[in-house]
């Protein structure tokens, strides 16, 4: 535990940027590569949309069900309360009982939230 | 400098072929352990027990002809895989995958990049992956692609919140962001997170699942409903990155589990055999790598042992389930902790 | 008993009391009843008032005490006789109300102004003055928009915008002169005592003035005042002419002239033509009108216009003119319009031109209003002519030539009061009319005028003796 | 600190109140929720003020004061809402629990004491109201409303932030004291602090909406629901207000040459852009939305020329002002829910009809527009004093001159109900359907509380040791 | 830590200001010019993180953390916010069955 490395310098950044450089080239150039290898032959039926053989209708872009955006919101709300809890997840053990008290009265109120959101029924699919 | 460079191209470049190979082969293995399981032989044409059959199918994908439809927006069409392959690709970067190898003189640390915010990292790449499926799954102009891709955001942010909380436990425990330290501080055996954090491995790998969309949770893609969900009209090498990025996907979170839970490379009585460090490094490699595919093998199993959910049983199962159990789990953490600190 | 208090206090709960009745026929006795019970309680101050130049009946308490603002009220010899005429005209603008159904919230709105009135002619501290000056406003505007008629609406709230913004520039003078001085305060002594430089006595003139200026009004400022007394009640059009136009000279006297001295005399010129082109002009007006309301609001003004300029004047006799003048012009501006009413009310009309020939159907009315009307013109023996007499002499003290041009009053108003007189009560009979005289409350009300004017233009020392010492003080207390 | 908590915890009791259908409680809950708000407030009033939690708030008396004032006027307009959320929508808990919760915002805001807590408060006040001014989910001008207010809110709030930024870049702090201490003691105060000082103005001025940040205003006014309206031209208005003047009058006194140009042009645009507006408009709403951009301009009087009276002044003009919005806004829920219309005319006879409310009504107005007698004076007289104080006689008079302008707007609803009769469907009505009791006694309260605080305004000075 | 602050200060502040600024300003002329309200709102975001950026470079620059403390609580009420927002912005559009600013119009400035 002593030689606990915090520091981090923009280095050790780089083999991060090396690997992305290559997952970029390998996604860009088997894109490419199969753009060129393949045969093209196009026919309108083969670039309609598919939907089991079964004739087409309207437009694929509609509205969805607003329970999905129920969820996104959620989600943007409580991953960012969770974002809180990272600090103080990996310095707890200095905080001690007192941060512990804090932290749990914040969750205690996420949890107040939580509950309110589940006996809405926002969460439930019908 | 350059010399760093240059080790950490090739180590880059390792991780990213063995990654890539296992990924191809996941393939087979999944059809393998499938034909196990089903009591039949699976692929073994292609090969001596089918071992040439992903190159097989690798070839197929790129002689296939690549189908953009009339409707589908062109530009995100394609970006759509190509972002699914390389968020897959560069989440690996963190993880440790050994100790120090002494090559001529040289101390290589087998991890690409040991940042101190590793944990982070992985979560944001992983944040990101979602992305590549909304995109292609919105620009195919397809009402099941339309339908896998939304499923496939909303049951990924979903499991996020889950997989936060619970990596939140495991961090109390350690106390620190680094991957490196975090695999460094489970030397042995008795060491392992697992044993402190069961609850969190559990909700941990769950959410794993979720967001790898594996079975019992692929939801966004699954046939039967969707024929396919969001890579409906993919083709040709594109649907190949879809499926190489899944199971890649796959590969890093069994890292992940193995690493953040199971001790990574770390094995019992490493230190008390007398082995000199080069030697306790590749034992290291390989018990990791051997752990690893020990996950793989279990994502597999529980695919074609386990049906698959309904939409509301995933929903339910993420929202009213596992956050509370996270949340109870990080109370407990917290509580047992603090009283281990203070009495003993 | 001589508790200043209690006699604001009077009318303001009845007029709390009055709100409540709904009965027109037990309001208007509750409210006569309450401003009889009024003058009832200022006897006592007439009768113990020394007529001597020092504040009397004295009564401040702490009204703000973070600010350092004081309710502050006391007499001295110019306010008692507004004072005295306030609560004197009020009851005969209650009576001269007895034969309209008003209900008991219009006599509370009387009763309400007349405590604003009251505060204003008592105050001695600049935020009571303030307060009451604004306190009369009010009810004022509700009495003419409620009653009045005509485009009542618009020209109610022109009169009351052009009023307030005049109150709103004499707020900031009054915030001004807070913040000068070591202690921040209102009171009147302290005002006085500030001796501010004379480039800034320069603004604060103004400041004040148009406040004033507007309420009296003075020529350029009048604009608002023959469309409000016109279509205003007859009890609004006496309020607001009998009383409320001498606020504003009383600001003059009161506030003005210790205060802003240097300003007064370095823009005395400028005022004094306003002034006298404003008895000239409001004559020649009036003279064309054939409104006879409108007629009597424009003599108005150019009555106003001598009293003012005589306040200007800076001399005792001027001052002197000025505050039985106002004590005049509330009696017989009160009768006139109560006239007017009468003859409205039984013909219909107001206008000149459909009138006449009502001397011999009307008699007594026809010598209660010749009485009244001898008073507003001026003539000896009646209360008008010490009046004019007094302000003329001061004028001329001051200046010749304002004082011939503003001796044409005298001349002016005898013409057209007399063409009023004529067109109304003389000339051939209009046989349409079948008019009954006057009786009961109406004899009651032009017989106390009708008494006060003789009075008083027999006797006006009874006026002048109360404010002399007073004007005296004032006049030494400036220096220059 | 008391109080805050207290709201908290109710905010969130109320939540759980509706969700276990206990909807008749919620008043009674809300209301002693907020009494005992009130008291914490209350007590604290002798305690030594020192800032708590690292600096980060600080319960001075200037803080308690407005926040008794804010608990007050959130608790009658509380009082207001007993029928009118549930016209609306069947989600009345959660109604409350947003207006208690931006009171809390409005608290916070009141008593900050580092920039962190500044911008919490304002957010939290915010974000609650952004939702309860689209509470009439169908009803359009509802919708725009709340789009328009979260858009600007969301801008004003990035001004703000950089202006904060800027500020922390300079001086290297969040802290109000330590502000003050760089601005005193650094040698040359950084040109990053003057931009800072420069978008925080715009940032503040968004927020009170004053001119020319005041375009929001009207609509968002206007759209909201009425009961909306009133919390938010009073409580959120004063609570922004009383974080505006705690910036400048605790960290930035020091360089009033280098702001009070900026301040001072904006209150005169502010005065003329409000009251110019406010007399064009037909509807009474409208005009109030103008009005309190005019009367923000009269409020920002006391940051211009701050000195040991801007406290008491501002205070006293934010309760007048309070007050009479809290009468005129009760009254037109009356009036529009016989009529159905926000227009001057609906208010046409009136006085008949309803002479209490009409009384009450034209208490209201006068006191807006500074009449003696009403609280609204006293506000208009200490703020005029306050500018007076530094010899800004040219700003007095321009304010003199708006003030009458004013008068023309606010006599206007007085004539329509008293000199104008109803016509068309409501003249058959000659008696309107009696006021529901919580009207009377909001109404009642607030009346008295006008008509007392400006006969005797020592009630509320005394407070601040005069 | 200090080694990450030595590294961000190798880069002159002023680089950071004018950036975040440029950015900030962006953001700005987004939200002033730009019809959609979606875009809107992203312009929006793009100030407030114009901000974290430049709390963060000065935070690291005095070597002082509440700048990034800070900046959590930016990013926590700016998701509230935005979650508020986004469901303004979906009761907008089914009522309107548009994103475009130009169709609120029913009420004037």
């Amino acid at each position: 535990m002593e030689s606990v490395n915090l520091s981090s310098t923009p280095v050790d950044y780089i083999p991060i940027l090396i690997q992305l450089g290559v997952a970029v080239s390998f996604g860009v150039l088997t894109i490419i590569g199969t753009h060129l290898i393949g045969p093209k032959v196009r026919t309108e039926n083969k670039l309609g949309a598919f939907e089991s053989g079964v004739q087409v209708i309207g437009n694929a872009r509609q509205r969805f069900s607003i329970k999905y955006f129920l969820v996104a919101i959620l989600f943007v709300i409580f991953d960012v309360e969770v974002i809180f809890m990272y600090p103080w997840a990996v310095n707890f053990r200095e905080f001690g009982v007192e941060g512990l008290i804090e932290m749990f009265i914040f969750m205690g109120f996420l949890l107040l939230g939580f509950i309110y959101v589940i006996k809405k029924r926002a969460l439930d699919w019908d | 400098m350059e010399a760093f460079i240059l080790e950490k191209l090739i180590l880059v470049a390792i991780v990213f072929t063995i990654s890539l190979v296992i990924a191809m082969y996941s393939t087979l293995a999944e059809r393998k352990v499938a034909g196990f399981m089903q009591d039949r032989y699976g692929p073994n044409r292609a090969g001596i027990g089918g071992i040439l059959q992903p190159l097989c199918d690798g070839g197929k994908f790129f002689f296939k002809e690549e189908i953009i439809p009339a409707g589908a927006h062109k530009v995100l069409f394609v970006v759509g895989p190509t972002l699914a392959i390389i968020t897959a690709c560069i989440s690996s970067a963190v993880i440790p995958w050994g100790q120090t190898l002494t090559i001529g003189g040289r101390e290589v640390v087998l991890q690409v990049a040991d940042i101190n915010v590793g944990v982070l990292y992985i979560f944001g790449v992983v944040a990101l992956g979602v992305y590549g499926i909304m995109i292609g799954g919105w620009a195919s102009n397809n009402k099941f692609s339309l339908m896998g891709a939304i499923r496939a955001a909303s049951q990924s942010i979903s499991y996020e919140i889950g997989m936060g909380l619970s990596i939140i436990a495991l961090l109390m425990v350690t106390g620190t962001l680094s991957m490196g330290e975090i695999v460094a501080q489970q030397s042995g055996f008795v060491n392992w997170n697992i044993w402190v954090q069961p609850l969190g491995f559990l909700i941990f790998m769950t959410c794993a699942f979720a967001e790898c969309n594996r079975v019992p949770f692929d939801l966004p893609e699954c046939e039967t409903e969707l024929v396919g969900g969001y890579h409906t009209e993919y083709s040709s090498m594109k649907l190949g990155l879809y499926m190489f990025s899944e199971y890649i996907n796959m590969f890093v979170s069994s890292a992940l589990m193995a690493a953040l839970y199971f001790g990574g490379y770390n094995f019992p009585f490493m230190y008390e055999l007398g082995l000199s460090q080069n030697w306790i490094t590749i034992i290291g490699v390989l018990v990791f790598f051997l752990k690893i595919f020990g996950f793989i093998f279990f994502f597999m199993w529980i695919r074609w042992t386990l049906p698959r959910f309904r939409y509301d049983q995933l929903m339910n199962l993420g929202w009213k389930m596992l956050i509370p159990l996270a949340i109870a789990n990080i109370v407990l953490t917290g509580v047992i902790t603090i009283i281990k600190d203070t009495y003993f | 008993m001589n508790n200043l208090f209690i006699l604001l206090l009077v009318p303001i709960v009845s007029a709390i009391v009055l709100c409540f009745v709904k009965n027109a026929g037990i309001a208007k006795w509750l409210a006569l009843a309450a401003s009889l019970l009024e003058i009832g309680l200022s006897v006592p101050f007439l009768c113990a008032f020394t007529p001597d130049a020092s504040v009397q009946f004295e009564q401040g308490w702490t009204w703000i005490a973070s600010l350092g603002i004081q309710f502050h009220i006391g007499i001295d010899g110019i306010s008692l006789p507004l004072v005295l005429l306030t609560n004197g005209l009020v009851p005969l603008i209650v009576l001269s109300s007895f034969g309209k159904s008003y209900k008991g919230n219009f006599f509370a709105l009387v009763s309400f102004m007349q405590a604003g009135l009251l505060l204003v002619f008592m105050a001695l501290d600049g935020f009571t003055f303030y307060v009451g000056w604004e306190a009369a406003l009010i009810p004022i505007y509700f009495i003419c928009a409620l009653w009045g008629g005509g485009d009542r609406i618009r020209i109610n709230l022109k009169f009351f915008i052009y009023t307030f913004f005049g109150s709103l520039l004499m707020l900031v003078a009054l915030v001004f002169l807070y913040n000068q001085g070591d202690t921040r305060s209102l009171e009147w002594d302290t005002l006085v005592a500030l001796q501010l430089p004379e480039s800034t006595q320069r603004w604060i003139f103004w400041a004040f003035f148009l406040a004033f200026a507007i309420k009296i009004p003075i020529f350029p400022f009048h604009t608002w005042q023959p469309d409000t007394y016109t279509h205003a009640p007859a009890a609004g059009t006496m309020l607001l002419a009998g009383i409320m136009l001498k606020m504003g000279v009383y600001g003059l006297i009161r506030w003005l002239l210790p205060i802003a001295p240097f300003g007064v005399l370095a823009y005395s010129n400028v005022i004094m033509v306003l002034c006298v082109i404003g008895i000239v002009y409001a004559s020649v007006i009036a003279f064309k009108q054939q409104d006879a309301k409108r007629l009597v609001a424009y003599s108005s003004i150019a009555h106003v216009g001598l009293i003012s300029a005589g306040v200007i004047s800076w001399h005792e006799e001027g001052l002197q003119g000025a505050i039985i003048q106002m004590v005049n012009h509330g009696l017989s501006v009160v009768g006139l319009f109560f006239i007017i009413d009468i003859l409205q009310e039984r013909t219909g009309s107001r206008n000149l031109s459909d009138l006449g020939g009502l001397a011999h159907r009307m008699p007594r009315l026809a010598a209660m209003f010749l009485i009244i009307l001898m008073g507003a013109v001026g003539l000896p023996l009646t209360n008008g002519f010490i009046g004019e007499f007094l302000l003329l002499k001061g004028l001329f003290d001051y200046n010749l030539w304002y004082a011939a041009v503003g001796g044409l009053t005298l001349i002016l108003g005898a013409v057209y009061m007399l063409r009023f007189y004529q067109k109304a009560m003389l000339g051939p009979s209009q046989e349409r009319y079948i008019v009954a005289d006057i009786r009961g409350h109406e004899v009651a009300v032009l017989a106390v005028i009708v008494f006060f004017t003789l009075f008083l233009g027999v006797w006006p020392m009874a006026v002048l003796h109360l404010s002399e010492a007073s004007v005296t003080n004032l006049l030494n207390q400036i220096k220059f | 600190m008391g109080a805050i908590i207290t709201l908290c915890i109710l905010g969130i009791l109320l939540l759980y109140l509706g969700l276990f259908k206990m909807n008749k409680a919620l008043l009674p809950v809300a209301l002693v929720g907020l009494l005992v708000a009130l008291g914490f407030t209350l007590s604290a009033w002798n305690t030594d003020a020192a800032p708590l939690y690292n600096g980060m708030v600080v319960f001075d008396r200037y803080a308690l004061s407005f926040s008794a004032l804010c608990i007050v006027v959130t608790a009658l307009i509380l009082l207001l809402s007993k029928e009118y959320f549930r016209n609306i929508s069947e989600h009345i808990a959660e109604y409350y629990c947003l207006i208690i919760f931006s009171l809390t915002g409005a608290l916070l805001v009141n008593a900050y004491h580092n920039f962190a807590m500044l911008f919490v408060g304002i957010e939290i006040m915010s974000v609650a109201l952004y939702i309860l001014v689209g509470i009439r989910k169908s009803d359009f001008a509802s919708n725009e409303a709340a789009l328009k207010y979260f858009l600007m809110g969301a801008f004003s709030t990035g001004f703000l932030l950089f202006g904060i930024t800027l500020m922390y870049g300079a001086s290297g702090t969040f802290d109000l004291g330590a502000l003050r201490n760089y601005v005193t003691s650094a040698e040359t105060v950084s040109p990053l602090f003057y931009g800072g000082v420069l978008l925080m103005l715009c940032g503040l001025c968004f927020k009170v909406g004053v001119a020319p940040f005041h375009f929001w205003t009207p609509d968002v006014y206007d759209g909201a629901p009425i009961l909306i309206t009133s919390f938010m031209s009073t409580v959120v208005k004063i609570a922004s207000f009383v974080g505006f003047l705690r910036l400048f009058s605790t960290a930035l006194v020091p360089l009033d040459a280098f702001w009070t140009p900026v301040l001072l042009t904006i209150v005169i645009i502010t005065l003329f852009v409000g009251n110019a507006s406010a007399l064009l408009q037909s509807s009474f709403k409208r005009m109030m939305a103008y009005s309190s951009i005019s009367h923000a301009g009269y409020m920002l009087f006391a940051i211009v020329v701050i000195g040991e009276n801007s406290v008491p002044s501002i205070f006293v003009y934010a309760t007048a002002y309070a007050l009479a919005s809290v009468i005129a806004f009760a009254a037109l829920i009356l009036v529009k829910r016989m009529s159905g219309s926000d227009q001057f005319e609906s208010f046409n006879g009136l006085a008949k009809r309803a002479p209490w409310l009409a009384f009450a009504l034209t208490i209201a107005m006068l006191s807006l527009a500074g009449i003696p007698l009403t609280a609204g004076f006293i506000g208009k007289f200490m703020m005029f004093n306050n500018v007076m104080g530094s010899y800004n006689v040219t700003l007095l008079v321009l304010a003199a001159i708006n003030a009458a302008v004013a008068v023309y707007y606010y006599l206007h609803v007085v004539v329509c109900m008293y000199f104008k009769n109803a016509e068309g469907a409501h003249a058959g009505h000659t008696t309107m359907m009696p006021a529901p009791i919580n009207y009377k006694v909001v109404l009642g309260v607030a009346a008295v509380l006008t008509i007392v605080l400006g006969v005797y305004p020592d009630l509320l000075l005394v407070l601040f040791g005069g | 830590m200090e080694n990450i602050v030595s590294n961000i200060q190798g880069i002159p502040l002023n680089h950071y200001i004018i950036f975040c600024s440029l950015i900030f300003a962006i953001g700005v002329t987004g939200v002033l010019i730009r019809r959609n309200v979606i875009i809107i709102m992203m312009s929006i975001e793009l100030m407030l993180n114009a901000v974290n950026l430049l709390l963060a470079a000065f935070s690291a620059y005095r070597g002082d953390a509440s700048g990034q403390v800070f900046v959590f609580f930016i990013m926590a009420l700016a998701a509230a916010e935005v979650a508020v927002g986004l469901a303004i912005i979906i009761m907008v559009y089914r009522n309107t069955k548009s994103v475009d600013i130009e169709s609120l119009s029913k009420l004037r400035w």
